[in-house]
């Protein structure tokens, strides 16, 4: 095993050779610096290798042949093998990436970094505090160097900005560490820690000072002008090492100080960091200039892993585990982002989107993104869990709060940046195409996901990147290059072998979400084979979506059900995100979902008292005073994607703007996730009582609000597809206040809504999307008479509206029937006057659809449309059949449910002898119905046509027009604000209330941003003046706290 | 002594920072800094320091044997060394980064150069 | 409960009572309208004349499907609401398909003819037939809500939705209508019964002066002769609903026409009495004076 | 003026920092152990009579070596940051006045001495106050005299970095040795101890000291040269 001090030898005694060489010498000296680089690497790597391996232990490098604490000494162990085989690597990589720069700057600037890498190795490795003084100097120093590799000439400025800075630094930690040395007589971090005098003899006051030093050296927020500044300026390259390289190593720092510190010093620590943690991220917000946006996020993270670092004593040992995963997430990510910002030209966000149309990029992007915000398969995403579930276990209730606000501020302006890059117009600057900065780029991005399979590798909780759903999800990417119609029929066909595979293990509840989820999903992907070329992206997304949830329905523990539920909305944020105008949608969607997941967390942490490993069934048995604000907060994180009401704002957009085959996918399926998380929830958990507030009650009055103000709502939209999006809100809301109902019937109406409503929206979607395919617009009053040119769209929508009106003899009608017969044991009787007045305003805006659609008068420009695609109609047809079946006989699907229900609520099954369906209280036979109606219509339509044979068809405009004979269309067809007298009657209750609430807050978040990071004045001494009143308050807090 | 010498170490320090931070020109801003940095040697020295004692250095004054009782610390010392010598590098980079603003605005007032901000 | 052949003539009896009745009844209503006006008003075998006409009308025209099964669907809703109710309560003659669904189907197969009937209009592509539409639409919403808490309450009040059993309950004196042992949820059914009958104060939706009878502006000939059937049937049909829910049902033909001619006649004075509301205004009426009722009905229920 | 009066606030904080700190310091009667380890154990193990000497260059070495490397990053940066954005063709522009008599005869008349001097000051600094630093800051204020007397004299860059690249090299080298024939990293141990007190004893150290002076000259010398170099502004 080669010795660690090798490490820094090598670095150093390159750094010296290459002074050696001509200046003429350029290439030689490279290579040099290269090779050494890699040779340090390779030396951490054979570190890493032996201590993981579990063979070898943690060894300490004597110098000068004397013991300490008389000498320095290094340690190597795991976790510094793993650092500094972190910042050796970043600096290999960032050499390459530099090649042309540092070919012009020469053999200095090779020595300044390779003496930078060393340093912060020695950072790592040395036990000695004065060396690891010598050594924070030498990264400062060689920073004021590597600053100015950057063409921006403000380089210059924040260079010394940064000196000043280091300059203060300097001074505090002399001080303190002379005081420390005076007060135990050693230098040596270890023998300090296990003197206990530091306390006493002013030792105290001392460590403060090394303390806050070392604090101050992690850029802690907001007393970071000048970090930020060297951030913005610096060349990304090296922006990227001082990111992901010197951070990691003054963190380790600090960890290595805390152990002289003690427990009492762990608090100042958490504070600190979550105080950056959110600051920082709330900053951001107001943050254009990409690479400024970037140190904003270092600082957050840093602060974040400053602050579990201070939760040590709660962790115990797993603290290396959360800690080094949220900190190797973090560098990975951060140093990918920062070499990706160097092919790009323009320094504002929105000029990213020159990435557009490299998808290789984007994905590399994507994946650092999801690294940063910690989403699975990511290490973060481990990391966090267990975190969260500790800190719920422990009570530290604000900590876990802040920590999730912060999260969801940097998900916030991380998703909206990959938005804008994604769907604003593209920038002319074209993308630097340097194949080795690619390179490094990607070798960042295979680094990123080999982190998470290790941690996955590492986690109890069993390795995500293992699981079947989500690797053929992802074996989409290694076929991206393949047509759509291969990579269709090889995901429709993935998803119906699923579906077999797992059928034995489903019970009926599980089968029936499955069955609309999976086959649902295979049946809507059909659709799909109309698109033409690759569709880059958008299977791996798709798939991803299918994936979660599939591994939705089948999860045990929480932990995988939360990991799926993130990946599900993972996957369907890429989907909307596809649409045309859909980029500000699409953020409102996955700002809401991931806000819900956090809250989903929390429940989560709450309940699982500690227990990583807890178990869904485990939330029946949380305890009293907990368990109500458990299921309040899965509750509501279940509605952020049932879109209940007060947080159904993303979804008109979003399901609206969404790809003609992805709003049914995103509606019809996607919406039901939600639904079954509150059946688990229910059926776990019962209902709860919350200051005496019966919770389900609450639930019941949500349901039913939803209900009314999403029908009302799509009764008022001009555009076709956001009618449909807002009549799911509706149905939703029915389906949600059936479960509220927490009766046998209710329940079932609950999953009658699931089908029916996956059956009759995926239908609507696709005919009203290949209408507004022919026509060219979603507008319906731009529509109209379209029925003679497109019949069969006409039909799906006509046979769809029925079943969803609830008239009989559709299907529909039992959701009706089922439901009167569960409010009649219901105890709550107010909320069900909204469902009331909710029920027939479904007429309104079902006939507004197919009417200004379809009847009316056909428009000039329309006289040739065609049918929609034949790929669209089929599985409307299709849809059609079931929904005619399940009319006929409801029973298929629902007998096993209703059984499997009765586990939960005995009274109230309903009966189903021979062809009648009964209920404790009346009876509804399909058949009947359907045989009736159809013999009626069928003798009175023989009538008609036998009395009025030789009626002759007439032209538009044929019609008795108060004496004259109109022309045109637009004039005579009756559609825009089509119900204007309603608008007059109740109008007042469509107000956008909750629209103007959230945009309140936004508002709010970012006018504070704005105000406060005006903080950063930009001149140098203010900073340092910051700088020195960071330190006075944090004493003066620790004093007086 | 020690105590003399360690509160106008202090007090150096304090004076060196209060001109850093408030002075605008940035060679006095060095030169303050410079200040700091011995207020900060000084006291380190006078940190190792006993009374009534000689300079680790074992010659005919001190021998080997009395070393233990006679000499002062000679860490404080050793370590002072390497602070003044890397004080030094910082200065003199902070001298080169100072005559590169002076050329960039021809102005050596810290606070022209607020390009960067916010 | 269950099919038997017999049935069907016995249900088609049935349809031909209520049919001649329904002409009859509106023709007689139409008459005492025009009295109170002080106008001479119409003979009372009138509708007879208007069927045969207009079956026998030559000129025929059709707009598309929806359109020509437009009438159909009208129909077939009036028929069917008919035929989902027992109409005289105890015979298991006129007891009619009621086998196949309880009072639920009933309330929800209200609406398939003015479902269907809505499109074929929509289909006629004439601006003043969506117009009537939308109004009707938009008037329904408000109307039905204080009947469907009447019914709830109803259904709660007895424990079935068996509308056989609720008129069971009811028999044995007058005092044990729902009339009298739940008059709230009485007088809220009976406002929205109002609402629905397209009388004034609430047929805005046909608005004869300004827009030539709404919905079937483009109607004529043997598609009208479908739907004057229909008109004559349907509200019988709903009427019969009323009846059984609230006023004991009707143990034979003759107490049947009775209740019916007097429950017709309510909506008939009102209209004589009162002008018409534009839809907001009669939405707002409902939902202030009747639906409280109707809210009252359900909580004491 | 709220700026001053702000600071003035914090430094006063800081003072009770500081006041903390000397109220908590009480100076020690005895030797702390790692100094009473160093009093006694030096003379045999390291056998060098300047035990701050010992400490610096073998104890600590590890931080002299970076101290070191400090000073050489320096040189580097202070070259890197001026020749940062250069426009060539710029230089010796101007002529300077040329210095007086005085100035010229004596810097020929002291600079052999002060290179002496230094060259004795680092030889000596195992025995004697004083070392390689010291040494090298001595031969440096020669070469600060001499630019002193020609401001526009260029002095050999690439003679200066040869010199404090094998320098370095050689003291990385020397410590490399240690782990390889003595205990450790920097363990002086490679040569015989020798008795104490003399020229040629305590192992590497001498070796050491006089290239760190050497290197310590150069570098400040190169950045003398470079400031120096920025007189044509």
């Amino acid at each position: 095993m080669v010795s660690a001090i090798y490490i820094l030898a090598v670095g150093l005694g390159a750094a010296f050779l290459i002074g050696l060489l001509r200046d003429e010498w350029r290439a030689g000296a490279y290579g040099v610096s290269l090779a050494a680089l890699a040779l340090m690497s390779l030396i951490s790597a054979s570190w890493v290798w032996v201590l993981a391996s579990g063979d070898g232990r943690a060894v300490d490098i004597l110098t000068a042949g004397t013991l300490p604490p008389y000498a320095i000494n290094l340690r190597m162990g795991l976790a510094e093998a793993v650092l500094t085989l972190l910042i050796n690597l970043t600096g290999l990589l960032s050499a390459v990436y530099l090649r042309d720069t540092l070919f012009k700057q020469g053999r200095r600037a090779l020595a300044t970094l390779l003496v930078f890498t060393m340093a912060s190795c020695g950072i790592v490795l040395t036990r000695d505090l004065f060396n690891l003084f010598v050594f924070f100097e030498l990264v400062a120093i060689a920073t004021g160097g590597l600053v100015l590799l950057s063409r921006d000439q403000r380089a210059l400025a924040a260079g010394f900005k940064y000196l000043v800075a280091s300059q203060v630094i300097t001074v505090l930690l002399l001080v303190g560490i002379i005081f420390a040395y005076h007060a135990t007589g050693t230098l040596n971090i270890d023998g300090m820690a296990v003197l206990s005098e530091l306390v006493i003899k002013g030792g105290g006051l001392a460590f403060f000072l090394m303390f806050i030093a070392i604090l101050l050296d992690l850029k802690p927020f907001p007393a970071n002008g000048w970090a930020l500044d060297i951030y913005e300026s610096a060349h990304p390259a090296f922006s990227a090492m001082l990111s992901a390289a010197s951070a990691s190593a003054a963190l380790f720092a600090a960890d290595k100080l805390l152990l002289i510190g003690g427990s009492t010093w762990l608090p100042v620590a958490t504070g600190i960091g979550i105080f950056g943690f959110v600051g920082a991220n709330l900053f951001a917000l107001a943050q254009t200039n990409d690479r400024r946006l970037l140190g904003y996020s270092s600082v957050a993270q840093v602060g974040l892993v400053l602050a579990v670092l201070g939760q040590r004593d709660l962790l115990g040992d797993r603290y290396l585990f959360i800690a080094g995963g949220i900190l190797l997430a973090h560098a990975v990510a951060k140093a990918g982002l920062y070499w990706l910002s160097g092919l790009v030209e323009g320094r504002k966000l929105t000029a990213w989107s020159a990435l557009q149309g490299h998808p290789l990029l984007i994905f590399a992007f994507a994946s650092f993104i999801a690294l940063l915000v910690g989403l699975p398969p990511f290490p973060g995403f481990y990391a966090k869990w267990e975190l969260v579930i500790a800190l719920g276990g422990e009570g530290r209730l604000a900590l876990l709060g802040l920590i999730l606000f912060g999260a969801l501020l940097e998900a916030g302006y991380l998703f909206r940046w990959f938005g804008q890059a994604l769907k604003r117009e593209r920038s002319l600057e074209p993308v630097a195409a340097s194949s080795f900065k690619r390179a490094v780029i990607l070798s960042a991005v295979a680094a990123g996901w080999g982190l998470g399979f290790i941690w996955g590798a590492l986690s109890p909780n069993g390795n995500l990147l293992l699981a079947l759903p989500l690797l053929f999800a992802l074996a989409f990417l290694a076929l991206e290059p393949l047509s759509v119609r291969i990579k269709n029929s090889v995901a429709i066909v993935g998803m119906v072998a699923w579906f077999l595979l797992t059928l034995p293990s489903y019970d009926p509840l599980q089968l029936i979400f499955a069955a609309v989820m999976l086959l649902g999903g295979a049946l809507i992907l059909l659709a799909s084979y109309q698109t033409q070329g690759q569709r880059i992206g958008f299977y791996p997304s798709a798939m991803l979506m299918y994936a979660g949830l599939a591994m939705l329905i089948v999860a045990e523990d929480a932990f995988s059900f939360f990991a799926a539920w993130e990946s599900l909305t993972i996957g369907s944020y890429f989907l909307i995100l596809r649409g045309q105008r859909s980029e500000p949608h699409a953020l409102s969607y996955m700002v809401f979902s991931l806000g819900g997941a956090f809250l989903i967390l929390a429940g989560f942490a709450l309940a699982a008292g500690g227990d990583p490993l807890f178990t869904l069934a485990g939330l029946a048995k949380v305890a009293a005073p907990i368990a109500p604000w458990v299921f309040l907060l899965l509750a509501i994180g279940f509605m952020t994607k049932t879109a209940a009401v007060g947080l159904h704002i993303w979804l008109p957009g979003a399901h609206a703007e969404a790809e003609t085959d992805v709003s049914p996918m995103v509606s019809g399926i996607l919406l039901k996730a939600g639904l079954f998380g509150l059946f688990v929830l229910l059926m776990a958990m019962g209902s709860q009582q919350l200051y005496g507030v019966e919770l389900t009650h609450l639930l019941l009055w949500i349901g039913a609000l939803s209900a009314l103000i999403g029908n009302l709502m799509a009764a008022f939209q001009e555009d076709a597809k956001r009618l449909l999006a807002y009549s799911s809100i509706g149905q939703m809301g029915y389906a949600l206040f059936g479960l509220a109902m927490m009766n046998h019937l209710g329940w079932l109406m609950a999953l009658m809504f699931v089908i029916n409503h996956f059956i009759y929206k995926s239908m609507l979607f696709l005919s009203v999307g290949g209408v507004a395919k022919r026509t060219g617009t979603r507008d319906m009053y731009r529509m109209g008479g379209l029925i003679t040119l497109m019949p069969l769209s006409f039909i799906a929508v006509l046979i769809g509206i029925i079943a969803m009106s609830g008239v009989p003899p559709l299907s529909g009608f039992g959701g009706r029937w089922i439901f009167y017969n569960a409010i009649l044991t219901a105890e709550y009787r107010l909320p069900m006057i909204l469902i009331f007045i909710s029920g027939p305003i479904a007429f309104l805006y079902l006939f507004r659809l197919i009417h200004t659609i379809f009847l009316g008068q056909l428009k000039d420009e329309h006289r040739r449309v065609k049918e929609a695609p034949f790929w669209l109609v089929l599985p409307q047809m299709i849809f059609v059949a079931f929904l005619l079946v399940f009319a006929l006989v409801p029973g298929l699907a629902l007998r096993r449910v209703d059984a499997y229900i009765s586990q939960f609520h005995p009274e109230g099954a309903l009966g189903w002898e021979g062809l009648t369906i009964t209920s404790d209280f009346g009876y509804w036979s399909p058949i009947s119905i359907m045989i009736v109606v159809g013999v009626i219509f069928a003798s009175l339509f023989a009538w008609l046509v036998f009395v009025n044979r030789k009626a002759q068809k007439v032209k538009q405009f044929n019609i008795v027009f108060a004496g004259e004979r109109p022309f045109r269309p637009e004039t005579t067809h009756f559609a825009w604000n089509f119900f204007a007298p309603y608008r007059k009657a109740l109008g007042f209750m469509t107000e956008p209330l909750v629209e103007r609430f959230w945009a309140a807050i936004v508002d709010l978040l970012h006018a504070s941003a704005d105000l406060l990071r005006r903080l950063y004045t930009g001149n140098g001494q203010t900073y340092a003046i910051q700088l020195l009143a960071f330190v006075v308050v944090v004493y003066l807090l620790r004093t007086g706290l | 002594m020690a105590y003399i010498a360690m509160t106008t170490g202090f007090v150096l320090i304090l004076i060196g920072l209060y001109g850093a931070l408030t002075n605008r020109n940035i060679l006095r801003m060095i030169v303050a800094f410079t200040v700091a940095n011995t207020g900060v040697n000084l006291v380190m020295v006078a940190v190792g320091y006993l009374h009534g004692r000689t300079a680790p250095i074992l010659d005919a004054a001190v021998p080997v044997a009395e070393a233990v009782e006679r000499i002062i610390d000679p860490v404080p010392q050793a370590l002072v060394l390497t602070a003044i010598v890397i004080g030094v590098g910082v200065t003199a980079l902070m001298l080169a980064y100072a005559y590169k603003l002076y050329e960039s605005k021809r102005t050596l007032d810290i606070s022209a150069f607020k390009d960067l901000k916010w | 409960m269950s099919f038997e052949w017999i049935k069907i003539p016995y249900a088609l009896l049935t349809l031909f009572i209520v049919a001649n009745y329904g002409f009859l009844l509106t023709a007689v209503m139409a008459k005492i309208a025009a009295r109170v006006g002080r106008r001479h008003g119409i003979p009372v075998w009138q509708n007879y004349l208007d069927l045969i006409k207009n079956y026998g009308l030559r000129s025929s025209i059709t707009h598309g499907v929806m359109f020509y099964l437009g009438p159909v669907f009208r129909l077939t809703g009036g028929v069917g609401l008919l035929m989902f109710v027992p109409t005289i309560y105890g015979s298991v003659m006129f007891s009619n398909m009621s086998f196949a669904g309880d009072l639920i189907l009933a309330l929800y197969f209200v609406f398939f003819g003015s479902l269907g009937m809505a499109l074929g209009a929509g289909e006629s592509g004439h601006p003043y037939s969506a117009i009537g539409v939308t109004r009707g639409l938009s008037q329904v919403t408000a109307a039905e809500l204080p009947f469907a808490l009447a019914v709830y309450a109803v259904a709660v009040q007895y424990q079935t939705l068996s509308v056989t059993e609720i008129v069971a309950a009811q028999q044995g004196g007058i005092l044990n209508w729902t009339l009298f042992t739940n008059p709230i949820a009485v007088a809220a059914a009976m406002l929205s019964f109002l609402g629905s009958m397209m009388r004034p104060p609430f047929d805005v939706v046909l608005a004869p002066q300004e827009i030539p009878i709404g919905p079937p502006t483009e109607y004529h000939s043997s598609y009208l002769a479908l739907m004057q059937t229909n008109r004559a049937i349907f509200p019988i049909a709903k009427i019969v609903i009323y009846m059984n829910l609230f006023f004991g049902g009707a143990a034979s033909w003759p107490v049947f026409f009775l209740k019916v001619f007097l429950i017709y006649l309510v909506s008939v004075i009102v209209g004589v009495v009162f002008p018409r509301f534009r839809v907001e205004q009669s939405i707002r009426w409902f939902l202030i004076w009747a639906v409280p009722l109707g809210v009252i009905a359900i909580v004491i229920a | 003026m709220i700026r001053r009066l702000f600071v003035v606030l914090l430094l006063f904080g800081l003072a009770m920092v500081f006041s903390g700190l000397m109220a908590g310091y009480s100076p020690d009667e005895v030797l702390n152990l790692s100094a009473r380890y160093y009093a006694e154990h030096t003379a045999q193990d390291i056998g060098a009579a300047n035990i701050v000497t010992a400490i610096i260059v073998t104890f600590r070495g590890l931080d002299t070596l970076g101290e070191v490397t400090v000073l050489f990053l320096t040189a580097a940066i202070v070259g890197l940051v001026l020749s940062h954005g250069r426009r060539e063709g710029r230089g010796s522009g101007r002529e300077l006045p040329p210095a007086g008599e005085l100035l010229t005869t004596g810097t020929r008349l002291l600079v052999p001495l002060i290179l002496l001097l230094g060259a004795y000051v680092f030889v000596n600094g195992h025995l004697t106050p004083g070392g390689g630093f010291q040494g090298g800051a001595i031969l440096a204020s020669a070469i600060l005299l001499l630019l002193l007397t020609d401001p526009l004299r260029r002095i050999s860059h690439r003679l200066i970095t040869a010199i404090e690249s094998t320098a370095g090299l050689v003291f990385v080298g020397i410590g490399l040795l240690g782990i390889v024939l003595a205990g450790g990293f920097l363990d002086n141990r490679i040569l015989p101890i020798g008795s104490l007190g003399e020229l040629f004893s305590a192992g590497a150290i001498p070796i050491i000291y006089s290239f760190i002076g050497l290197k310590v000259g150069a570098e400040f010398s190169s950045m003398l040269a470079h400031l120096s170099e920025t007189e044509d502004l």
